[in-house]
């Protein structure tokens, strides 16, 4: 169906900030928008963007669209026609980041809340204060304060019962559904409610094992590194998975390392230091096929990791082990995490080590200085190399 | 007359799964409703009838009931927890939504 | 051809820096000698936020990599490069084209490229003074390179910073490259270039890493810092296939298991190159594994499948990647119990994009397919049945010799012309079941007593070769009737407790009474209390073909509705695994677990 | 387990309307429908765990049902009839039309 009623035309580079479905309906209407917008969409189809640029058409199509609200369009996470706003955001972006930046920027609107307002309503909705609730188990709390709320209890139940049906084993446990319902409790349930359970501070196992159960650790570890997947490889995927259930998770993801990446100049470690933008950003990843979630069980411990691993991706180990690096050591999203348990929006005393210069990483020991010309003695083959393979798992 | 119970209506509770009494074993809580009162207000020619025909006989050795009964219409959604062994459960029809003299 | 020892570099740019102003040394790696490298950068500037402009501020040196500007970045240029840029940190990106020849203008999408992030810092630059050692020695970027085994030497990089040597003459600022002995790099004092000084071999190691150490000494002043100095070192398919313990010939036997699917052996084929598993398709196409036959029945009925998972080799102490491949033999088809043939069956592996004549190796299968025989062990079945037993009452099982270890073969099994009054007994067969199970059919014939023993023909049948085999059963009756309780229902599952449980017979039941199954254990158990027909086969957590004729036998096992009270399902939601006290059932409706000891309240309403 | 009780279902009478009980007097006859049986195969979750918080006492002195009871859950359309002093008169709600346990 057609947009509905044409809008009033707004003039052309007037920009009050909307989303990228409006920004469509707002260009669509607008005869001269509306044609560069299908222009560029030829040009970036498939081609390198150096070569599109190069070429006049183009070009002007992308000056007159650099005026227009599509362009700086974005999204906002669990909203309405969110997949439809994405698939336009990335219509442009794509092409003109020529995508293969390891981090791209976040097709969502910026965050601006701030942890204190979860608190705020947190202990309004709950009638507790989050921060002084039951001393002994706050993800206990939290699952209480979700089971008094309607829309939280109802969600909650949505994705348990899905995802923790018990299956024939020929039948694959239904994974789309259940990262589907996952989606639906994280986009649709306040923070207030989600964050409690997800990022609550423990004192014994017997909590953290709760923590980690929240997205019923959904163990899927996969033989693929799905590393490679998520690292928005997801150009090699088939066209059509690549647009439609890719641009939620590659968008997801973006989002992630706009909001989540270390930020070594700011006290609390995160871009603008908003701890909130970070949580909501890593929350926004469950239900997507990079699906973080706690590695054990160990009070203290917040480390969080993707089920995935690197084995089997050959020339793009390194590549991969920074993927994971931004889950499993990632000074931002810690201090986030160990922030929102201890109930403050402030810099948590940042543990563990902020890589000072003479700080050497573990693995490395102390190595004499290299002689300036030493000539290296070359290795014979080693016939080990044989017997090695078999005692191999 | 003196009031001995109130009409039909909504109780709410908030309890442990445990006291719920199905025999899970959690420390998680919900929000038990339900359905208390009377309905006295609410009988209908249908009772009056079924009452009197069975006092008269005409309806014997049958188990029917002649007064209406303050029962839930509706149920809240499931509720789901985690047992003590880290298991997770789903109930539903557990709590009420909505009574009435049905 | 020529590659770029990193993908990515950075480095920050400040307002009012001036033209010529030498900002990165990108250097590049030769893949051949006598290569030589020319850098080169494309017009367009891309700004944050997907939007580009032309490059009018920075230039690169074809010949040495020297990125540096070459316009003065004035607050204009500052403001022009920064629009529509909403995060706090203003950032370009600039992509710059390497080639073994001269560039012409529109060689833009050459293959290699590496791109430069960098940051305009919303300031002039800092005075030297301010700087600290780790400022003066290394930018935030991390010292990681990754280079190509088997290529020719060369230096990789430049640590010293060139906008820092050029703003900061009177700092005095050295390095050092801390690596243990042999390692194949040489730092060079004057240029401060690292390289690498022999071809490398990733089979042989795979990752080196080293400390780069700074000195800054100002004055009196002197202050070390250091950081990793890390280096991948990239694969390519320099190895071929090996076997990993010389074995390259297998058994593969044929005998009762017979089914489509089947693996029948399996060989390995080692590779000390890895093997990406993405996408996967393309690694299983570059390993090939090929039955070599121009028989067509072998190729309908053999195939192989291909897995293989990383491995890791310790040629001298230090843990490289490999590959372990896994080539087995699997039935194509199903194979007749009639078959039987001996021949060996070549598979050969073929590492497609191994340069060298050794890419393959010959794999052997000694293939044996032995017949199997269709016949029951022994010569009779005789099973005793109580007169008082309920219909769906299981007998017992029938089943021909080795019937468990067969797959693949589908057996059917038939009751043939009984004594013609007395037909009391069927046999039925689940989908996956390898017997016939024997059950009451008619429970009203057990009552007469002219029915005393009853004999008939078991047939076996195969159904692909429709060989058979037939055995004879006998079912001899026994016991005096029970007198029939008045009302009973016809479902033990609906008894509560031990009275009303084994007051009634009902469906499936072996000697006319429920039995009451006493549970034990607290909360939500496996052992709960309920009352069946039967206790060995109900509940037993499968719903099993004779209980399936009627959900009135066996709900514990096979009901698929509403279970109220603590419980848990059974696999694919069928059936009460576990349940809390007491679980009953009123058939084709509800099922309820709860404990027993909750006295029902006479006045319900009152109280 | 024996059979005590049929289960909720509709059950028919055809009777004077003088024999309903209702005070009217005249000779027309309606048929009389009802409910009867035990509900036994309907009990929720809300049944077991309100059942076991009365017995528990965490709920007390309240009027509260812990069974579901064999109600009307539907009535048939109103009735009319002329009385023996020629009086027209309609009853509705006498006969149900529908049954089930609530």
């Amino acid at each position: 169906a057609g947009p509905s009623a044409a809008p009033p035309a707004e003039p052309l580079g007037w920009r009050a900030p909307v989303d990228c479905v409006r920004a469509n309906e707002l260009c669509a209407a607008e005869a001269a928008c509306s044609a560069r917008y299908r222009t560029l969409r030829q040009c970036l189809a498939g081609r390198d963007r150096n070569t599109m640029l190069a070429n006049k058409e183009c070009q002007a199509a992308l000056e007159v669209l650099q005026g227009s609200p599509l362009y700086e369009c974005r999204c906002k996470r669990g909203m309405k026609k969110e997949l439809q706003c994405l698939q336009i955001y990335w219509s442009i972006h794509l092409g003109l980041a020529e995508g293969e930046e390891f981090y791209e920027a976040s097709p969502y609107e910026p965050v601006v809340s701030r942890l204190s307002d979860i608190f705020r309503l947190a202990s309004i909705f709950s009638g507790t204060d989050p921060a002084g609730a039951s001393k002994s188990n706050q993800c206990l709390d939290a699952a209480k304060a979700c089971n008094l709320n309607d829309n939280c209890k109802r969600l909650r139940s949505g994705y348990i019962s899905t995802c923790s049906r018990e299956l024939p084993a020929a039948e694959r446990c239904s994974r789309r559904k259940c990262h589907k319902a996952l989606r639906q409790f994280f986009d649709r349930v306040p923070g207030e409610y989600t964050y409690r359970l997800l990022f609550c501070s423990c004192r014994d196992a017997a909590c953290a094992e709760r923590r980690r159960q929240t997205i019923i650790s959904f163990r899927s570890p996969l033989a693929l590194p799905f590393i490679l997947l998520s690292l928005g490889f997801y150009l090699f995927l088939s066209p059509s998975l690549a647009r439609s259930r890719a641009a939620g998770a590659r968008s997801r993801l973006a989002d992630f390392h706009a909001n989540c990446r270390a930020a070594p100049q700011a006290p609390g470690g995160c871009p603008g230091d908003n701890f909130q933008a970070c949580l909501g950003s890593y929350a926004g990843l469950i239900g997507f096929d990079v699906t973080p979630n706690y590695v054990d069980a160990s009070p203290g411990g917040t480390v969080v990791s993707p089920w995935c691993s690197c084995k089997g991706s050959g020339n793009r180990e390194e590549e991969c082990e920074t993927f994971l690096r931004d889950f499993t050591a990632n000074p931002c999203l810690r201090n986030a995490i160990q922030a929102f348990g201890n109930g403050t929006d402030g810099v948590p005393a940042v543990k563990g080590p902020s890589a000072p210069a003479t700080a050497l990483p573990p693995k490395l020991e102390r190595s004499p200085a290299l002689p300036d010309a030493a000539n290296d003695s070359n290795a014979t083959y080693d016939t080990s190399l044989i017997t090695t393979c078999t005692s191999v798992q | 007359a003196r009031a001995r119970h109130k009409p039909c209506a909504l109780q709410q509770l908030e309890v442990s799964v445990s006291e719920l009494g199905l025999g899970y074993e959690s420390d998680e809580t919900v929000l038990f409703r339900y359905c208390s009162g009377t309905c006295d207000g609410a009988l209908r020619s249908y009772d009056l009838s079924l009452r009197s025909m069975r006092s008269s006989r005409r309806i014997r050795k049958e188990k029917v009931r002649a007064r209406p009964c303050c029962r839930p219409l509706a149920y809240d959604d499931d509720v789901s927890f985690l047992d003590t062994y880290n298991r997770y459960y789903t109930v539903n029809e557990l709590s009420a939504k909505e009574c009435g003299c049905v | 051809g020529l590659y770029f020892p990193r993908k990515e570099y950075s480095e920050n740019v400040y307002i009012d820096q001036a033209a010529g102003t030498p900002l990165l040394h990108i250097r590049a790696l030769r893949d051949s000698h006598g290569e030589v490298a020319h850098f080169h950068l494309c017009q367009n500037l891309v700004i944050s936020r997907a939007r580009s402009h032309e490059n009018h501020w920075f230039q690169i040196r074809e010949k040495n990599g020297l990125l540096y500007l070459s316009k003065n970045l004035d607050r204009e240029d500052f403001n022009m490069l920064s629009v529509g840029n909403w995060m706090s940190l203003s950032k370009v990106m600039l992509y710059v084209f390497l080639s073994s020849h001269p560039f012409q203008e529109k060689e833009c999408d050459s293959a290699t490229r590496a791109t430069v992030y960098l940051s305009l810092i919303n300031a002039t630059a800092p005075a030297c003074s301010s700087l600290t050692a780790r400022q003066l020695c290394f930018t935030e970027m991390d010292l990681s390179f990754h280079i190509k085994e088997n290529k020719p030497p060369g230096t990789f990089h430049q640590l010293q910073l060139p906008s820092i040597h050029h703003l900061c003459q009177n700092v005095s600022v050295s390095y050092k490259l801390l690596a243990a002995e042999g390692l194949p790099f040489q730092y060079n004092e004057n240029t401060t270039g690292v390289s690498v000084t022999r071809r490398l071999d990733r089979e042989e190691r795979e990752r080196y890493e080293l400390i780069a150490k700074c000195t800054v000494r100002e004055g009196f002043r002197e202050m070390q810092v250091e950081v990793p100095f890390l280096v991948n070192v990239l694969d390519e398919d320099d190895s071929p296939p090996f076997l990993p313990n010389g074995t390259n010939t297998a058994d593969a036997i044929v005998e009762y298991n017979r089914k489509e699917g089947t693996v029948l052996a399996t060989l390995t084929v080692c590779d000390a190159d890895t093997t990406p598993i993405y996408p996967l398709e393309s690694s299983r196409k570059k390993y090939t594994g090929t039955i070599i036959t121009n028989d067509p029945w072998i190729n309908e009925t053999f195939r192989v499948e291909h897995i293989f998972h990383e491995v890791h080799f310790s040629p001298n102490g230090s843990q490289v990647r490999g590959t372990l491949h896994e080539y087995k033999l699997v039935l194509n088809k199903s194979i007749s119990v009639t078959e039987h043939r001996y021949f060996q069956l070549d598979v050969l592996v073929n590492d497609t994009e191994f340069p060298g004549p050794e890419r393959s190796v010959m794999l052997h299968f000694n293939v044996s397919i032995l017949p199997v025989s269709i016949q029951f062990p022994n010569v009779t079945y005789q099973f005793t049945v109580n007169r008082n037993a309920g219909r769906f009452a299981q007998i017992g099982k029938i089943c021909i010799e080795n019937c468990m270890k067969f797959y693949g073969v589908n057996i059917t099994y038939k009751l043939l012309s009984p004594n013609v009054s007395c037909y009391a007994v069927g046999i039925l067969q689940g989908r996956e079941d390898k017997y016939g199970s024997l059950y009451v059919n008619d429970s009203s014939v057990l009552h007469r007593p002219e029915c005393k023993e009853i004999q008939y023909t078991v047939q076996a049948t195969d159904r692909q070769s429709r060989k058979h085999a037939k055995t004879l059963l006998t079912i001899v009756l026994e016991g005096s009737l029970l007198k029939n309780k008045e009302g009973c229902l016809d479902s033990c599952a609906v008894s509560k407790n031990r009275a009303e449980c084994e007051e009634c017979g009902g469906l499936g039941v072996l000697t006319g009474r429920c039995q009451w199954r006493q549970g034990s254990g607290k909360g939500i158990t496996t052992n709960y209390s309920t009352c069946t027909p039967s206790i060995k086969t109900c509940p037993d957590g499968t719903c099993d073909v004779v209980e399936s004729k009627d959900l009135a036998v066996c709900p514990q096992d096979c009901t698929s509705g509403n279970i109220i009270g603590g419980h848990g399902k059974g696999i694919g939601n069928l059936g009460i695994k576990s349940g809390h006290g007491i679980c009953y059932c009123y058939p084709r409706r509800n099922c309820y677990c709860e404990k027993g000891d909750i006295k029902e309240q006479l006045c319900d309403d009152v109280c």
